[in-house]
């Protein structure tokens, strides 16, 4: 009756978790704290093009981090990897699908484009008054 | 005589567009092949069947897997048919949502429930759309309230008008006659009954109609009183003007007429409404309650609202603020109002 | 072999994991349901990976709400942007992010058998959920004020494009289903909190204590995702 | 543990077909809590039968006054509001309330431990509490039909969704609260999958049924809190008009349906795929023969959950989506077609070689695999882009839907609800008319939905109330055939209520068959399933000789 467990794809023993200490996690910590401020000190700086792309990026690696060191996904072999990975491909599957058909709608199905950059070229800083539109004629 | 055959054995209306025919055909493709493929498997199983019924209760049976060939057979028979039907179905599809250059233009309006058809040129018209034979002609299709979808079964051409913006799609029309509109999305109580009617001319008659309609429009337009316009099925140049003046004042900088909050209370409803001010008044929104806020907007102002409105006094003279009062008047979500489409107003993509 | 639990039939290995020291056996022993306790986590915690997969995708239609309106609204969005309280934003990260390390060190006292460091750690997980919800409060108490608010109710006149109300609609759905997310991961903690003072868990059993965690830390990685998405464009 | 098998069970119940085994689940227990508080995943796939079974009978009378209602062109029975209340009602019950937790709730529950050799699902307080979910849900919306009803179909398009002036708000909430009893349920299936296997089942010794099960509840976990999220969104664009779907306020109604379709395309796939599970044991049983390539079965059960998630868009086609996001969708939803065929290729030719028997649960086998090779092909037409265009919305589309859902779903629901009556019940239906009214449910469906089929050829469109004239005499031959169908339930249900208590005894294993769930158990199941662990050395369709632990009336 011992091997009643083979089928399970992942025996794990409770303390199968390896306990790589409690150092690890400060060290997470520290990492996310690092990577908040970086993307704190790169967020102000409105970079046009790929400032969206690099905080995305940011996130990410603060996300992996949290579940991999956090949630002890990088011990956690199989099953629960495998629907981590699924669950993160079906949201960029739904993603995807959609925006691919908003970037490539025709413009007259799109609802009212906003107006021209130029006009909100001068962005304000962050708690800042807008500098236009604040006042009605 | 084949296809004669087919239409009528599927029940398919009338091929009246170019569109049609090509629907028509891969339906034909898909409707032959899937008979002769369920046939085969139909026959199939009922030779088996019949071949091995059971003779006695606790028979036993050898296990059999299928090879790399059967199964490369099974996918691939598949693929390869449902990606004919794609590749020939999306290239219609590409087609039917590509208008040629040269095609005419006729603006569609959804409203519940009633469809409204406006050339760039004029006429307006509603419920009935007259387009000319064998011209390609590009819909241009939105929607008043909620999404409907123009549909007409014989051009085999169908397209949701989605509020808010416009929709395209394009046929030819082959044969004269009288076709149905239908709407296709189901859009409230009376979705079933908003219909609409087609008339396809001859293109010689039909630039004789468009010619006849545009003149009679402005005709009506000029002579008309504007009271005894307002019966008509537009209502009156003073609600008209009434627009135009309020566009240019740039009351709609800050009125919505939809409904929607913005800077100052909507023109949608307004009249009449009991509005609460900011002082604590209450305040039934008549004419003399317009008329005052034009002139001297920070006397009365509405609960909820900042008190920006610039005065009107002296730039706008009395006839113009009464039709202004007109046109909100006119603003009524409780009436049925009735206009041409709009144009688009949105820039269209460059053809 | 008879039908008896408590003959256990999974071996002299068998070791009974009902929490609270409830005994295996009578008419429905479900402590022998799985076949060995190491089999009963594995389950537990699996099953807890699938619910929080179906938490992310919850929050994905969000995400996808959210990138369709920036693709749609870029400059507007960037506008409004400005017009959170960044600081504020920040330092509720910095919150969430230490309360994911303090619900980790959590568990990983429990699981070393020091209930009372465990305790520690996790009243100072709720402390920074508590901060965080304040925070938040302040921040929407702000935006009240304005009228930068979604949809019907936007009223602010400073940004009056056509995105501004959208933006406010997506900021209150997105934060305010995150922090219903807080609460109820504040009320879990709390019962787990609960349990450990009572010293129900320990090293051998501390299944709740991980996938009370597990579920914080999920509320801290949508946080993750949404403090540059509507405090950084 | 092979000791644990047939010399475990007390020795005056195999082979004796005169009587019911004196111990079995159903016996256990006898008062009101038994029922309601149990645990026990037999019991409450009884549960869920008795209400999915109410729900069935609720939708299939909105059904029948809808088509009643189409009998003429004018109005005939009902107003232009009941009627729009009538078929969105028919549409929210039938797919949330019935065809959704149908063959999962009842069927799955019931069979999923016993083909797993184990003695229940992972979770059973989980399991129960999704019954109560469940329940609650559907109690929901019932309260809203009767406070009011929506109006809007079960779609919920917004901007009329949030304009109408009809309560859609309990209604959508007893929909959000069954997504949640869905959740749970599938979530409690993938983890009994894989912790609760007994020995000797490894992954590719699964019965298929159990495989299908799975991938459904992978639809179930990955695609129902997405729904869910729509209806909150829903919830708060009605009570406070946040906008994000209006276009007045710069919404995109579109965005919406991408939304609502990222969850209810593949959830058709959760009403189908448990159907195709259901028929990949009938067909093996029946024919007493491997299945023909079980490891395509199996694999193309898990290709259609992957790739139904990837097609929703192919119900947005003239919706105003983008051309290039068509053609993307409309070639993924080919996919779909494609593990479709394989399985019905491979379900013909596991008869080849095998020892067929006409039973009523195989009369119900072949209706399915007509019906899912026309609802399919149908479907691959709807899927041919421009086609589309010329049938979206039509009837063409409730045709074609109705033979996938309905067809085979409700083909698969009977034919498990007579294989497995005895499994169940421990008694057997009455065959004669079982066969009889498998044949007058099969016509019924031909003759109420093949003139659909042929109204939206012509261009009726859906959810009309009022048609023009031309339309009618097609109508009317589909009103008759609903009249038919209509017919072919009430004998059923007649028939098996009587045999209930007076059916023959069935024995363990009526069918002889050598599916996981009949070997090792007697019929009906003891409390706990198994008297000890039964193993399962051989593979769950092997039909080449006498299996281990079969429970047989020689035995």
């Amino acid at each position: 009756m011992a091997d009643i467990t083979k089928n399970v794809t992942d025996s794990h023993h409770p303390a199968d978790l390896e306990h790589h200490g409690a150092g690890a996690y400060y060290l997470v910590w520290i990492a996310l704290l690092a990577l908040t401020g970086l993307t704190w000190w790169t967020g102000q700086m409105h970079l046009p093009n790929f400032g969206l792309a690099l905080a995305l990026i940011i996130a990410t690696t603060k996300a992996a981090l949290v579940v991999l060191f956090f949630m002890h996904l990088w011990e956690q072999k199989g099953v629960n990897r495998v629907t981590f990975v699924c669950t993160i491909a079906f949201v960029i599957v739904m993603l995807l699908g959609t925006l691919g058909d908003v970037t490539t709608r025709l413009e007259t199905l799109l609802p009212k484009r906003e107006a021209p950059a130029s006009e909100l070229s001068h962005m304000p800083k962050h708690g800042e008054a807008p500098a236009h539109g604040a006042q009605h004629p | 005589m084949k296809v004669d055959a087919m239409q009528s054995l599927l029940f398919l209306p009338e091929q009246a567009s170019t569109f049609a025919e090509r629907v028509d055909n891969l339906h034909y493709l898909v409707i032959i092949s899937t008979m002769i493929v369920s046939f085969l498997v139909g026959t199939t199983a009922l030779v088996f069947f019949i071949l091995y019924r059971r003779r006695k209760p606790h028979a036993y049976t050898p296990t059999i897997e299928p090879d790399l060939k059967a199964e490369m057979l099974f996918v691939g028979i598949p693929t390869v048919f449902f990606l004919a039907f794609f590749a020939i179905g999306f290239r219609d599809f590409v087609w039917v949502r590509t208008p040629p250059a040269n095609a005419m233009d006729v603006y569609v309006m959804g409203k519940q429930w009633m469809w409204k058809f406006a050339y760039p040129e004029g006429p307006n018209g509603v419920n009935t759309l007259h387009i000319p034979a064998h011209r390609p002609i590009r819909l241009l299709i939105t929607s008043r309230d909620v999404i409907h979808s123009f549909y007409v079964p014989e051009f085999r051409v169908k397209q949701d008008a989605v509020p808010g913006r416009y929709a395209e799609i394009w046929f030819e029309a082959t044969k004269p006659g009288t076709y149905q509109v239908l709407c296709a999305e189901y859009c409230g109580l009376d979705h079933s009954m908003m219909r609409a009617d087609v008339v396809v001319h001859e293109p010689a008659e039909f630039d004789e109609w468009l010619a006849n309609a545009q003149r009679s429009e402005r005709h009506e337009q000029q002579d008309s009183e504007p009271i005894a316009a307002a019966t008509q099925q537009f209502p009156g140049n003073l609600r008209l003007q009434g627009e135009r003046i309020a566009a240019r004042a740039g009351c709609f900088k800050c009125h919505s007429t939809d409904g929607s909050p913005h800077i100052g209370p909507t023109f949608l409803d307004m009249y009449l409404r009991k509005e609460k001010l900011a002082d604590g008044r209450t305040v039934i929104a008549d004419e003399s309650y317009i008329t005052e806020s034009m002139m001297d907007p920070h006397l009365k102002v509405v609960a909820g609202f900042q008190p920006v409105m610039p005065s009107f006094l002296g730039q706008l003279d009395a006839p113009e603020t009464a039709a202004i009062v007109e046109y909100i008047k006119s603003l009524s979500t409780n009436r049925v109002v009735n206009e041409g489409s709009k144009g688009p107003v949105y820039e269209l993509r460059n053809r | 072999m008879q039908p008896d639990a408590n003959a256990s039939p999974f071996g002299p290995n068998y070791v009974p994991v009902a929490p609270g020291g409830r005994a295996p056996g009578g008419k429905y022993p479900w402590a022998t349901h799985f076949g060995t306790p190491n089999v009963q986590t594995y389950a537990a915690r699996f099953g807890m990976w699938l619910f929080l997969s179906t938490e992310v995708l919850l929050f994905a239609g969000l995400f996808v709400s959210y990138a369709v309106y920036r693709y749609l609204y870029p400059q507007t969005f960037a506008l409004c942007s400005r017009h959170l309280d960044l600081s504020l934003g920040t330092i509720n990260t910095l919150v969430l992010i230490t309360s994911s390390l303090t619900v980790a060190l959590a568990i990983h006292f429990v699981r070393t058998g020091k209930n009372g460091m465990a305790t520690g750690m996790l009243i100072v997980t709720l402390l920074c959920a508590c901060a965080f919800l304040v925070i938040k409060y302040f921040e929407y108490h702000h935006k009240f004020e304005q009228g930068t608010l979604p949809g019907r109710f936007y009223t602010y006149s400073g940004i009056q494009t056509e995105g501004a109300p959208m933006f406010f609609a997506l900021y209150f759905l997105t934060t305010g289903l995150h922090a219903l997310h807080v609460v109820v991961g504040m009320s879990v903690l709390t019962w787990v909190t609960y349990h450990v003072v009572k010293g129900r868990f320990s090293p051998v059993y501390y299944t709740p204590v991980e996938l009370g965690g597990l579920y914080w830390h999920l509320v801290d990685l949508v946080w993750i995702f949404l403090y540059p998405l509507l405090y950084l464009i | 543990m092979s000791s644990a098998t047939v010399e475990a069970l007390p020795a005056h119940q195999p082979g004796n077909t005169e009587e019911m085994p004196a111990e079995h689940y159903l016996n256990d227990g006898k008062t009101v809590f038994s029922w309601l508080g149990t645990l026990d995943h037999k019991r409450i796939a009884i549960l869920y039968m008795v209400v999915v079974l109410l729900m069935f009978l609720v939708g299939g009378t909105f059904a029948l006054l809808v088509r009643l209602e189409l009998l003429t062109p004018g109005p005939t029975i009902m107003d232009a509001l009941t009627y729009n209340r009538m078929f969105t009602l028919h549409g929210v019950i039938m797919v949330f309330f019935f065809m959704i937790p149908a063959i999962p709730g009842i069927f799955g529950n019931f069979m999923l431990p016993l083909m797993l050799g184990a003695k229940d699902v992972a979770f059973p307080r989980l399991n129960l509490m999704s019954w109560y979910l469940y329940v609650l849900g559907a109690g929901l919306g019932i309260w809203g039909m009767i406070n009011g009803g929506a109006d809007t179909g079960w779609t919920f398009y917004t901007p009329y969704s949030s304009m109408t002036p009809t309560q859609i708000l309990p209604v959508l909430m007893g929909a959000f609260v069954a997504g949640f009893s869905s959740i749970l349920t599938g979530l409690n299936f993938i983890v009994t999958v894989h912790t609760m296997r007994a020995p000797g089942i490894t992954w590719m010794k699964m019965p298929l049924f159990v495989w299908s099960i799975y991938a459904t509840a992978v639809i179930q976990i990955l695609g129902t809190p997405v729904i869910g999220l729509v209806m909150l969104l829903l919830t708060v664009e009605q009570v406070f008009g946040f906008g994000i779907f209006d276009p007045a306020r710069g919404g995109d109604p579109v965005l919406y349906q991408h939304l609502f379709w990222f969850y209810s395309h593949p959830a058709v796939y959760i009403m189908v795929l448990p159907a195709m599970a259901v028929m990949s044991e009938v067909v093996s049983t029946m024919s007493r023969k491997n299945p023909y390539g079980y490891k395509m079965i199996a694999w193309s059960s898990l290709g259609i959950a992957l790739v139904g998630f990837l097609a929703w868009g192919h119900h947005l086609f003239v919706s105003g989506q983008s051309t290039f996001d068509a053609g993307a969708f409309g070639v993924i939803s080919m996919m779909v077609g494609v593990f479709t065929a394989i399985k019905v290729f491979n379900w013909t030719a596991t008869l080849y070689k095998g020892s067929v028997t006409f039973t009523t649960p195989f009369a119900y086998f072949c209706g399915f695999l007509y019906f899912i090779v026309f609802g399919g092909m149908t479907g691959i037409a709807v899927a041919s882009v421009s086609l589309d265009v010329h049938w979206h919305d039509t009837y063409f589309v409730v045709a074609h839907f109705h033979f996938i859902m309905v067809g085979a779903t409700i083909m698969a629901f009977l034919a498990a609800l007579h294989y497995w009556f005895p499994k169940m019940f421990g008694r057997m239906y009455p065959e004669g008319w079982g066969l009889v009214s498998a044949v007058l449910i099969i016509i019924g469906f031909n003759a109420t939905f093949i003139p659909q089929f042929l109204l939206g050829n012509m261009g009726m469109p859906r959810r009309y109330y009022q048609y023009p004239e031309q339309f009618q005499a097609l109508n009317v031959a589909s009103t008759a055939g609903a009249s038919l169908l209509a017919m072919g339930f009430l004998i059923i249900a007649i028939y098996l209520a009587i045999s209930l208590k007076y059916g023959k005894v069935a024995g363990p294993n009526p069918w002889g068959s050598h599916g996981y769930e009949w070997l090792h158990t007697q019929s009906p199941p003891i409390t706990h399933n198994f008297h000890g662990q039964p193993v399962y050395p051989q593979a769950p369709h092997d039909y080449t000789g006498p299996v281990e632990g079969e429970v047989t009336h020689a035995a």
